[in-house]
């Protein structure tokens, strides 16, 4: 129970996504200008992200290393994240067209997001049971989530502010960005894995 | 012979995930498209044609299907272009906004001499009239398009600035002068009463 | 958690007031009362009356009369349009010189169709009202008719028409009758100097109106300045004998305790649901002056012709209550309590929490005038009208007494998002101004929530024009498409 | 003439009274950190503030605002805010840098005055803490506990503040000692229970509260920052919810954790009155730009920063966990303000009339 409650607490706040590994950047910059987006996206991301880790282990343990071929992980991986994601979008383009405009291309873009394929290759790599892989993968989901949806509302209340052309944006999002990692590190220590 | 098994695998798994993907497809497919309807709700109807389509239903469907930009509305202004632009997830673009007051079309009645031509250019069909008789304008109705103005073979349509209510005032932004707000509001009048002169 | 705050903000409530009940927020201004207790004065009839065709909320009436004609005071000369209105009356006997547009005390400035009586001095009623001085045996019905037809509408500053609120629909039965005598504006004492000299009447009105929603319950309320009324009005009540079914309650003052919907917090402990009226939950409160008012209507047989207004202000040589005839112009007014020189000072029609500067001193004043305010201009907001960056302190969420967030809601009305803004529940905010008082960065929350809600109702009117316009469209372009066909 | 609405009267509050009377709370803290670590901590405290203001009146000629600005006090708070927070043996640099740092990215790059997302002062104290540990951590031992009184003179304070111990003749270790936090949490790693640290480290709760204990230049006297904070309450220049929701649920966590098993957790009083807990209960938390607006806001605030300050002082490798929390809670803010507000005059609890 211990060994649970530590990957979930390591992969939302200590090993954040993306403040302390720097994955995931790309949405984390690229719909987190409003709220109700970033919200949509982030449970887009868990789904993709958890199921992700549930068959990237199951094909490391069924197909990758009883057939020996773990030299392919990789494509399987992107493979079977590809097709998540494809799923994912048609069903969303059926029930709810609004958030599906409104993630525009970041939704295809997880299928190449690092976070997604970083959450699959670490959880292999960590030799996790199936139940923790799962976890793990959840967890780092809502790290992202966490993460993605306390910036936008950051960054929803910079709007407006009279910040100097020049830091207008990505600038600026990016300095916030920093401080939230920062902050992040006062959770460094708090589970010893 | 691994490297066989591995491409064959590789392959049925692919093939799986095709099919899987393909009734999916089939399943989840979304019938119509909501997006043009939203957008029309968006436009002001005014039919004006400025736009470059045929009204504002055409226009919503340019959108829609990505032939037209997000911002060839004009009498819909910066407001109505960002709110396309939001729907339509892009970019918002600059827009040529005029500083406006609202005007209606108006028939001087006794040079008109009932042709019925700005009845049929009419969008809205807000003139009434008969061949030979006055034309009229129903002021509440006119969306202030100026399409009639052009068919008129006797020039007797003018714009008319609709008078300020005291109902429909509302509060300006807060440091606005009085005196600005008399003032924009007499240029642009004036502005488009010296145009009318020039045509 | 929710549930705990509230108990210990119960729990606080309890130890520090006396009263039940209380509201949240509010603030406590200076009370400048600089004329409580003066003897009211009656003003002179002007050289000319002014009557705007709408001195209420609602629709505007239509005029009855010519150029030329003669009339008398109280007689109508403008019948009302639509139900949510009223009638007005001639202030004055005397001849109609024209009929046009003049400015009158709107924010705006904008101008309204307006009757221009001129007085001949003697002052000659009309006598087409009879009075009615055995008002419990007669019908309500014919009472609240009486009640429309003899022009009243709120007198507090709202001038919402009084018979609307006289509802006899059984549906929903009114158990409590409220005068509101709080008067919570700084400056204001017409309503504390109208129930000094005016006691009798006032009960009476009450009694009227109890009778008229069938009634046995009414509750007087005074704010805890004005202790002397309370005096005179409990001695009124033992005289006449009312003094078991109408009770006095003395509440602590804090503004804004005469918004309507906080006295009933504080009165009875119920909120008046969103969207929905007093009457809903049983109750009818009415001002001071309207109560005054109907007993005029009804025992006397007088039309509105009059009122009483506090002139007042910093910037006044003699202030003082006056009963002053409607279409009076205020410059009229000002003269009167010695104001020659107006360089520097800027005149508020109503209380400086809730009123508007005036843009002209032709103005005349209204049914909802109840103070004409005379101030230097360096002792209003206008002096520092610079409003410098929000630091969120939470102040204005802290006084405000309809719970909302001001500071947000003033920042999506400046950056013109209405739709957050009405998430925010701009429509709730009363406009008591509260907020921009407390402000430390002098920002005019009110003024941005008057401009939001402006914006979003002609947006709603464009919306609902587009939609009438893309009807008429589809109609057109169907017809044309079979005319081809 | 412009329109305006009413109202056309006003309290007469404004920025700049709010912004001195915090700093007026704050001096009987300023001049306890004068009485422990003497010249140094004036040193300190100049060097913070007047590099805060210059600062501030470089940015706002850069950016051609009105440098009357730079009068409304709140870039003179911040700088007593970060001299405060920041131990007295850090040398002028650090304190010049953390200026610059808290005024330009802290605050005038989101847009000055109002527009902050994060503390400032907090937020130049954790790039400090993160970039500088060693000068961060090192904490200098008060002038009344006697060592090395000759060190406290005006010429040695200042050769110590620009040139470091070496220009003293003195090394770290022989200057600096633990606070009362960082011992226990460091014996506790040893196998020492709590209370025999306590006992080792010869922790009195009397010293802690009138601030004769080594720690940040301001944070150590809880009497002097009580004073200045229930004055501010009293004055409403602050509200009760974020101090009293924030202390409160310290205590909870604390006491309910130290009645499982005190050897392991410290007790309530003493996680109370150790470390930066008061000062950034009453002036850092408090920050009405970067904490949410509503009471209750404020208090699911307060809540979380109590939470997580104890946890990361508990659990987290950092001894002191309060700016952590503040700044963590500081990015909470705004989803506060979102989803919890106050119940609006006619509706019920849920936004249904």
């Amino acid at each position: 129970m211990t060994e649970f409650a530590v990957i979930l607490l390591s992969a939302v706040l200590v090993n954040n996504y993306v403040l302390t590994k720097f994955l995931g950047i790309c949405p984390f910059l690229g719909v987190s200008g409003k709220l109700e987006t970033a919200i949509g996206m982030s449970f887009a991301v868990m789904f993709v992200m958890t199921l992700a880790s549930t068959m990237s282990w199951l094909i490391q343990q069924w197909i990758l290393i009883p057939l020996d071929i773990l030299y392919l992980q990789t494509v399987f991986f992107i493979l079977i994240i590809a097709a998540l994601v494809q799923f994912v979008e048609m069903v969303m383009h059926k029930t709810s067209p609004v958030l599906h405009q409104g993630l525009g291309i970041f939704l295809p873009l997880i299928t190449t997001n690092c976070a997604v394929l970083g959450v699959a290759i670490l959880n292999v790599q960590q030799d996790y049971s199936f139940f923790a892989s799962v976890l793990y993968g959840f967890g780092a989901a809502v790290g992202f989530a966490l993460v993605l949806i306390l910036f936008s509302g950051l960054r929803e209340r910079m709007e407006g502010a009279p910040i100097p052309e020049v830091f207008k944006g990505s600038p600026i999002a990016l300095i916030t960005a920093g401080m939230m990692a920062l902050a992040f590190m006062g959770f460094s220590g708090l589970v010893k894995v | 012979m691994h490297v066989f098994y591995a491409i064959l695998i590789f392959a049925g798994l692919a093939l799986l995930i095709g099919v899987v993907l393909a009734l999916a497809s089939r399943y989840f497919h979304v019938e119509g498209d909501p997006l043009s309807d939203n957008i029309d709700a968006l436009l002001p109807q005014t039919q004006c044609g400025q736009c470059g389509y045929p009204g504002c239903r055409p226009y919503a469907n340019a959108v829609a299907s990505q032939e037209a930009e997000v911002n060839q509305c004009v009498p819909g202004g910066e407001r109505t272009m960002l709110e396309i632009a939001d729907i339509m997830g892009v970019e918002p673009k600059d827009i040529e906004e005029e500083e406006s007051v609202p005007v209606v079309a108006y028939i001087r009645e006794d040079e008109c001499i009932g042709c019925t031509l700005c009845i049929k250019a009419c969008p809205v069909d807000c003139i009434i009239g008969a061949p030979k008789q006055y034309h009229t304008i129903i002021a509440d109705q006119c969306t202030g398009c100026t399409l009639c103005l052009e068919p008129c073979p006797v020039d007797c349509i003018e714009m008319v600035e609709v008078p300020e209510l005291l109902e429909h005032w509302s509060w300006p932004v807060p440091g606005t002068l009085r005196a600005q707000v008399a003032e924009k509001r007499r240029a642009v009048h004036h502005e488009a009463n010296h145009e009318e002169e020039n045509v | 958690m929710f549930k705990l705050f509230d108990m210990l903000k119960g729990l606080g409530e309890q130890l520090h007031l006396k009263p039940q009940h209380s509201f949240t927020g509010g603030v406590h201004p200076q009370e400048m009362k600089k004329t409580a207790g003066l003897p009211s004065m009656t003003c002179p009839l002007p050289k000319q009356i002014i009557l705007p065709m709408k001195q209420h909320i609602g629709d505007a009436c239509e005029p009855m009369v010519k150029v030329g004609d003669y009339v008398l005071r109280g007689q109508q000369i403008a019948k009302s349009q639509g139900y949510l209105s009223v009638p007005v009356h001639a202030s004055t006997s005397g001849t109609v010189t024209k009929i046009e547009d003049h400015v009158i005390a709107h924010p705006s400035g904008l101008g309204l169709p307006c009757i221009f009586i001129e007085p001949d001095g003697k002052d000659e009623a009309d006598e087409s009202l009879y009075p009615l001085p055995n008002y419990r045996s007669i019908d309500p019905v014919e009472l609240r008719e009486r009640v429309r037809s003899a022009g009243l509408a709120g007198l507090g500053g709202a001038a919402f028409p009084t018979f609307i609120k006289l509802v006899l629909d059984q549906q929903y039965k009114i158990e409590t009758v409220v005068l509101n005598g709080i008067e919570c504006e700084p400056w204001l004492t017409n309503d504390h100097q109208l129930m000094l000299e005016k006691a009798h009447e006032i009960v009476t009105g009450m009694d009227i109106l109890m009778h008229m929603v069938d009634s046995n319950q009414g509750i007087i309320a005074i704010e805890d300045n004005k202790m002397d009324t309370v005096d005179v009005m409990q001695r009124t009540l033992v005289d006449m004998g009312l003094d078991a079914s109408i009770r006095i309650e003395v509440l602590p003052t804090k503004y804004p305790q005469g918004g309507e919907k906080q006295l009933i917090q504080v009165l009875t402990g119920k909120e008046v649901p969103a969207g929905r009226l007093p009457i809903h939950i049983g109750i009818l409160s009415q001002n001071v002056g309207t109560t005054k008012a109907i007993y005029d209507a009804v025992c006397l047989g007088e039309a509105l012709t009059e009122r009483m207004i506090t002139v007042s202000g910093d910037a006044l040589p003699q202030p003082t209550n006056m009963r002053v005839r409607l279409g009076t112009p205020v410059a009229w007014l000002l003269e009167q309590c010695g104001l020659s020189d107006a360089d520097g000072i800027k005149v508020l029609h109503g209380g400086p929490m809730m009123g508007d500067i005036l843009t002209d001193m032709r103005i005349p004043v209204v049914k909802a005038s109840n103070g004409i305010l005379a101030m230097r201009v360096v002792t209003l907001m206008l002096a520092h009208h610079q409003e410098d960056p929000c630091i969120r302190c939470g102040d204005c969420g802290d006084v405000c007494p309809a719970g909302l967030m001001p500071n947000l809601l003033a920042m999506h009305c400046k950056e013109e998002q209405f739709e957050k803004a009405e998430d925010y529940n701009l429509f709730d905010c009363i406009e008591c101004g509260a907020c921009s008082y407390v402000c430390p960065s002098h920002i005019p929350l009110v003024h941005y929530f008057r401009f939001g809600k402006g914006q979003v109702a002609q947006i709603r009117r464009e919306k609902s024009f587009a939609e009438e316009s893309r009807q008429r469209s589809e109609i057109r372009d169907a017809r044309i498409a079979q005319e081809l066909a | 003439m412009i329109f305006l609405s009413s109202p056309h009267q006003h309290s007469g509050n404004s920025i700049q009274l709010t912004m001195f009377s915090v700093i007026i709370a704050l001096i009987p803290a300023a001049m306890v950190s004068v009485y422990l670590y003497g010249w140094l901590a004036v040193f300190l405290l100049t060097t913070c503030i007047g590099m805060s203001l210059l600062t501030e009146y470089v940015v706002l000629r850069m950016m051609k605002r009105d440098t009357a600005r730079l009068w409304d006090g709140s870039a003179a708070l911040t700088g007593l805010f970060l001299a405060l927070v920041l131990p007295a043996a850090v040398p002028w640099w650090i304190a010049v840098f953390a200026a610059v740092f808290a005024i330009l990215l802290g605050k005038q790059l989101y847009g000055g005055l109002g527009y902050n997302l994060f503390n400032p002062a907090l937020a130049a104290r954790v790039v400090l803490l993160i970039s500088f540990p060693l000068y961060m951590t090192s904490w200098l031992i008060p002038m009344h506990m006697g060592a090395m009184l000759d060190m406290y003179d005006f010429s040695s304070s200042l050769s110590f503040f620009f040139l470091g111990p070496d220009a003293v003749k003195q090394t770290w270790d022989a200057i600096t000692m633990a606070t009362p936090l960082g011992y226990v949490k460091t014996e506790l790693t040893q196998g020492v229970t709590v209370g025999e640290a306590l006992a080792n480290y010869q922790y009195s709760t009397l010293n802690a509260f009138i601030g004769r204990e080594a720690g940040s230049l301001g944070e150590g006297s809880a009497l002097a920052l009580l004073m200045g904070g229930i004055w501010l309450m009293a004055r409403h220049t602050i509200s009760w919810h974020i101090p009293v929701s924030y202390l409160l649920t310290v205590a909870v966590f604390a006491g309910i954790f130290n009645l499982i098993n005190p050897d392991v957790y410290a007790p309530p009083l003493f996680h109370l009155l150790a470390g930066g807990l008061i000062l950034c209960a009453f002036f850092m938390a408090t920050d009405p730009v970067s904490s949410p607006s509503s009471g209750i806001g404020k208090i699911v605030f307060g809540v979380g920063c109590g939470v997580l300050t104890w946890v990361i002082r508990t659990y987290g490798n950092y001894p002191e966990g309060a700016m952590f929390a503040v700044i963590l809670m500081n990015c909470i803010t705004p989803l506060i303000d979102y989803y919890i507000r106050p119940r609006v005059y006619g509706y019920k609890r849920g936004k249904q009339a």
